[in-house]
């Protein structure tokens, strides 16, 4: 297993470098924004990623609230299969649900991956080691937004002049941001011996308000419109080869800075349980 | 293009001193771990 | 055979309504606080009338957030003074019930200093309501509701945690941001009274945030009050 | 450690604990206390500053969950389940200090359905007067102490938790709320009595439960063990 870790990071760093060349490279100029506009392979996979670290803190966190009591557990179950049923069935039963632009096919997948991913994380980890995956998840995702936030008035900056846009999706995950700071800052300053189930708690919170975020500044745009970061509508087949190539790297990369951190997270618990077990042994000479 | 290049560099500056962060508490666990077993034996 | 759920929020909240009423030093201590805020905010931002409607929704909205979250930190004072809330902890009563008279209490509580402070603003800002002035009504209930209920969450919560005062504005703010943005646009629409747009988005986009933090809380209370 | 035979088995143990522990952090408050304890029985329990005896009570109450270990209680292992059966009076007095003690009392009936007359007799029984208006914050410490051993006491819970009941209550009133605390274990109730004057309890409680740092190191019927230590 141990040996594992390098390989992947050779192979990791060697796609990474492909992405890289690809999007400097191979992806074609945009006209209007020129070189500038390559940002976008960087920026939009960053954000996936980090959108997708924070779903799976999302799931994890919600089991560990849930799996505590096998009823609340079961319940659970049935109501992810539900919304895995309700996301295949609903965009080809009412067409007008699906956006435009999206496939109603790509709503089924993406729903059944989603349910999937739920179940999948039911299997691999345990009741504790949920709560590590959502610790976790939350760090490297935040540090994924950090880095969305950092690109984006890079890029903003040449295009439109300006270094801050309230674009929706910018403003959404600066939100998204700041939510998992406050996250991590609970964390950091819970003196109780539950914290896991704070955090938890903070974490469904959070993830029940990113779609309230995310219509509320979306129509907050609409009524005062302003430039949108990469420009939504049809993108060139070939840029979209290479976004994927870059999401695939990134994806890579964020799994093995996750699996470190989850190993380490993993590590520090179990000293503190040997420390715990010390503690218990030896008498407590020093108060008599 | 110079804002390009400062974008990439500026991904990989966060993503690099995260990951010190990370090996440095790594390192640190290490030690405690090592001195455990020192003091034990 | 324990007291029907709402028989003891009714309890709960008519107790900490009478303690209020019998100390008052809460709530003279908060309204002095709101007065501070208002006169603060009109010094700071002092606009020509015009100017005055387009960012007054805005003003009024964060005052009244900086009030409710002062108002907030005192939610559990009292019971954690003598460690009341552990009577309570042991007694078969329902959390939820303890939260929804502890949230009710705020909310009234708010409601209160809001109820001082808009004349204050109408008189320092010269605001006059160009749109539909009976919207406010709903924009205000909503929204106050949105900061109490879960600012009542966060600050049990917060209880868990060492620095407890700053622990709730950093849990709550990131939360109500969407709450926030509805509560001050549609304010401001109806305050500037523009036909081609409409509050209705925003009041129903209240509702929902309010629905769905609402269930949020009444699921996770009881946990998070015995996360000891 | 061994459980030291119960001489009288003819309760079967209402409360059971488990090789119990409790940790904050490295500090271990208990660390593995079993035992069981019987129906209509006083325990004192007796022990230094920091040997558990409080972390244990928190336990039983339901207020803290275990590191590790099992509590069961009337048959139930998760304590919130059997609240009803609980009084519980900590070293705070747990009542709000601007309300009068019978407002208190009346606010905490509710919590418990139960009418009002209840809280009446209940402060009569630990001896102070039910009518007083004065609130609970301007009582001198003895009355705040029964006022909340009044509470504990108000839903007839079939096991008590009381946490130091005699800190700073005069001799002549703790003695008296030592017979009453007889006349309701010889109701049937459990009674927990966590205290420094274990003299007040000598010949009346059934068992003295000695703790030190976070252990049962002995359960004797009297006091004797107290000279040997």
């Amino acid at each position: 297993m141990k040996k594992a870790f390098p390989i992947l990071g050779l192979l990791t760093a060697g796609l990474l470098s492909y992405a890289l060349y690809e999007g400097l490279v191979v992806a074609p100029k945009e006209q209007t924004m020129g070189e500038v506009q390559r940002i976008f392979y960087y920026h939009v996979p960053s954000a996936w990623t980090a959108f997708l670290l924070f779903f799976i803190n999302f799931l994890a966190s919600v089991q560990y609230l849930v799996r505590r009591d096998p009823k609340t557990d079961k319940i659970a179950n049935w109501v992810v299969i539900t919304i895995g049923v309700l996301t295949c069935v609903a965009p080809y039963a009412i067409p007008s649900l699906v956006p435009a632009g999206a496939r109603a096919s790509s709503i089924a997948t993406t729903g059944v991956a989603l349910v999937g991913l739920y179940f999948l994380i039911k299997k691999f980890f345990s009741e504790q080691e949920t709560d590590m995956l959502a610790l976790t998840t939350a760090e490297v995702g935040v540090v994924f937004c950090t880095v969305v936030l950092v690109t984006g008035p890079l890029w903003a900056r040449p295009v439109w002049g300006i270094w801050w846009t309230w674009d929706v999706r910018l403003t959404s995950t600066l939100v998204l941001w700041l939510i998992y700071v406050s996250y991590l800052v609970l964390r950091r300053f819970s003196s109780s011996g539950q914290t896991p189930v704070l955090a938890a708690a903070l974490a469904v919170f959070g993830a029940l308000d990113v779609p309230l975020v995310y219509f509320s500044i979306w129509f907050f745009r609409t009524q005062h419109p302003q430039p949108v970061i990469g420009g939504g509508g049809s993108i060139d087949p070939r840029m979209l080869h290479v976004l994927l190539i870059n999401w695939l790297a990134f994806l890579c990369f964020a799994f093995l800075v996750c699996w470190s951190r989850y190993r380490l997270e993993r590590m520090k618990r179990e000293v503190e349980e040997t420390q715990a077990l010390e503690a218990l042994l030896e008498p407590r000479s020093a108060l008599r | 293009m110079t804002y390009l290049y400062v974008a990439y560099a500026a991904t990989w500056a966060i993503h690099i001193a995260y990951l010190i962060t990370v090996v440095r508490r790594y390192s640190r666990l290490k030690q405690e771990v090592e001195q455990m077993h020192k003091k034990k034996s | 055979m324990s007291a029907a759920p709402s028989g003891i929020t009714l309890a709960t909240l008519t107790k900490d309504l009478r303690l209020e009423w019998r100390s008052k030093d809460a709530i003279n201590s908060m309204l002095f606080f709101a007065l501070l805020v208002v006169v603060v905010f009109s010094f700071s931002f002092d606009p020509v009338a015009e100017e005055s409607r387009q960012i007054a929704g805005g003003l009024v909205w964060v005052a009244f957030l900086f009030a409710a979250v002062v108002a907030l930190n005192q939610t559990w004072a009292r019971e954690l003074r003598n460690q009341v809330l552990d009577a309570y902890r042991v007694s078969p009563a329902p959390a939820n019930s303890l939260f929804l008279a502890k949230a009710m209490g705020n909310f009234l509580f708010v409601g209160v200093l809001e109820a001082l402070m808009t004349p204050l603003f109408v008189v320092f800002y010269k605001l006059r309501v160009l749109g539909p002035a009976w919207q406010l009504l709903p924009v205000a209930i909503l929204g106050t509701w949105a900061i109490v209920v879960n600012g009542t969450f966060f600050a049990a919560m917060s209880l868990r945690t060492r620095s407890r005062e700053i622990m709730l504005p950093l849990l709550l703010f990131p939360i109500t941001i969407p709450a926030l943005l509805s509560m001050v646009e549609a304010t401001t629409t109806i305050l500037v009274g523009d036909p081609s747009t409409s509050a209705k988005f925003w009041i129903v986009l209240l509702a929902t945030y309010d629905v769905v933090f609402t269930t949020g809380c009444l699921a996770l209370f009881e946990t998070v009050l015995h996360a000891e | 450690m061994n459980d030291p035979n119960a001489a009288h088995t003819e309760a079967e143990a209402i409360i059971a604990v488990a090789n119990l522990v409790k940790q904050f952090g490295r500090f271990a408050a208990l660390r593995g206390v079993s035992a069981s304890f019987h129906a209509s029985r006083m325990y004192g329990i007796l022990g230094d500053n920091g040997a558990g005896k409080t972390t244990l009570l928190r336990i039983l109450a339901g207020l803290v969950p275990p590191t590790r270990g099992e509590v069961t209680i009337l048959g139930k292992n998760n304590p919130r389940e059997v609240c009803r059966e609980f009084g519980y009076m900590a070293h705070p007095s747990l009542l709000y200090d601007e309300m009068s003690g019978m407002e208190n009392l009346r606010y905490f009936a509710c919590l418990y359905g139960l009418e009002d007359a209840r809280c009446a007799d209940i402060i009569a029984a630990v001896g102070l007067d039910p009518g007083l208006q004065r609130p609970v914050g301007q009582y001198s410490q003895g009355m705040r102490q029964r006022m909340s051993l009044a509470r504990a006491l108000l839903n007839d819970p079939k096991i008590l938790l009381l946490d130091e009941p005699f800190s700073n209550v005069d001799i002549r009133s703790a003695r008296e709320m030592v017979k009453l605390l007889a006349r309701m274990r010889n109701g049937g109730k459990t009674i927990f009595v966590v205290t420094h004057q274990a003299s007040l309890l000598d010949g009346t409680a059934d068992e003295f439960v000695w703790m030190d740092s976070g252990q049962i190191i002995n359960r004797t019927p009297d006091l004797k063990f107290m000279e040997t230590a």
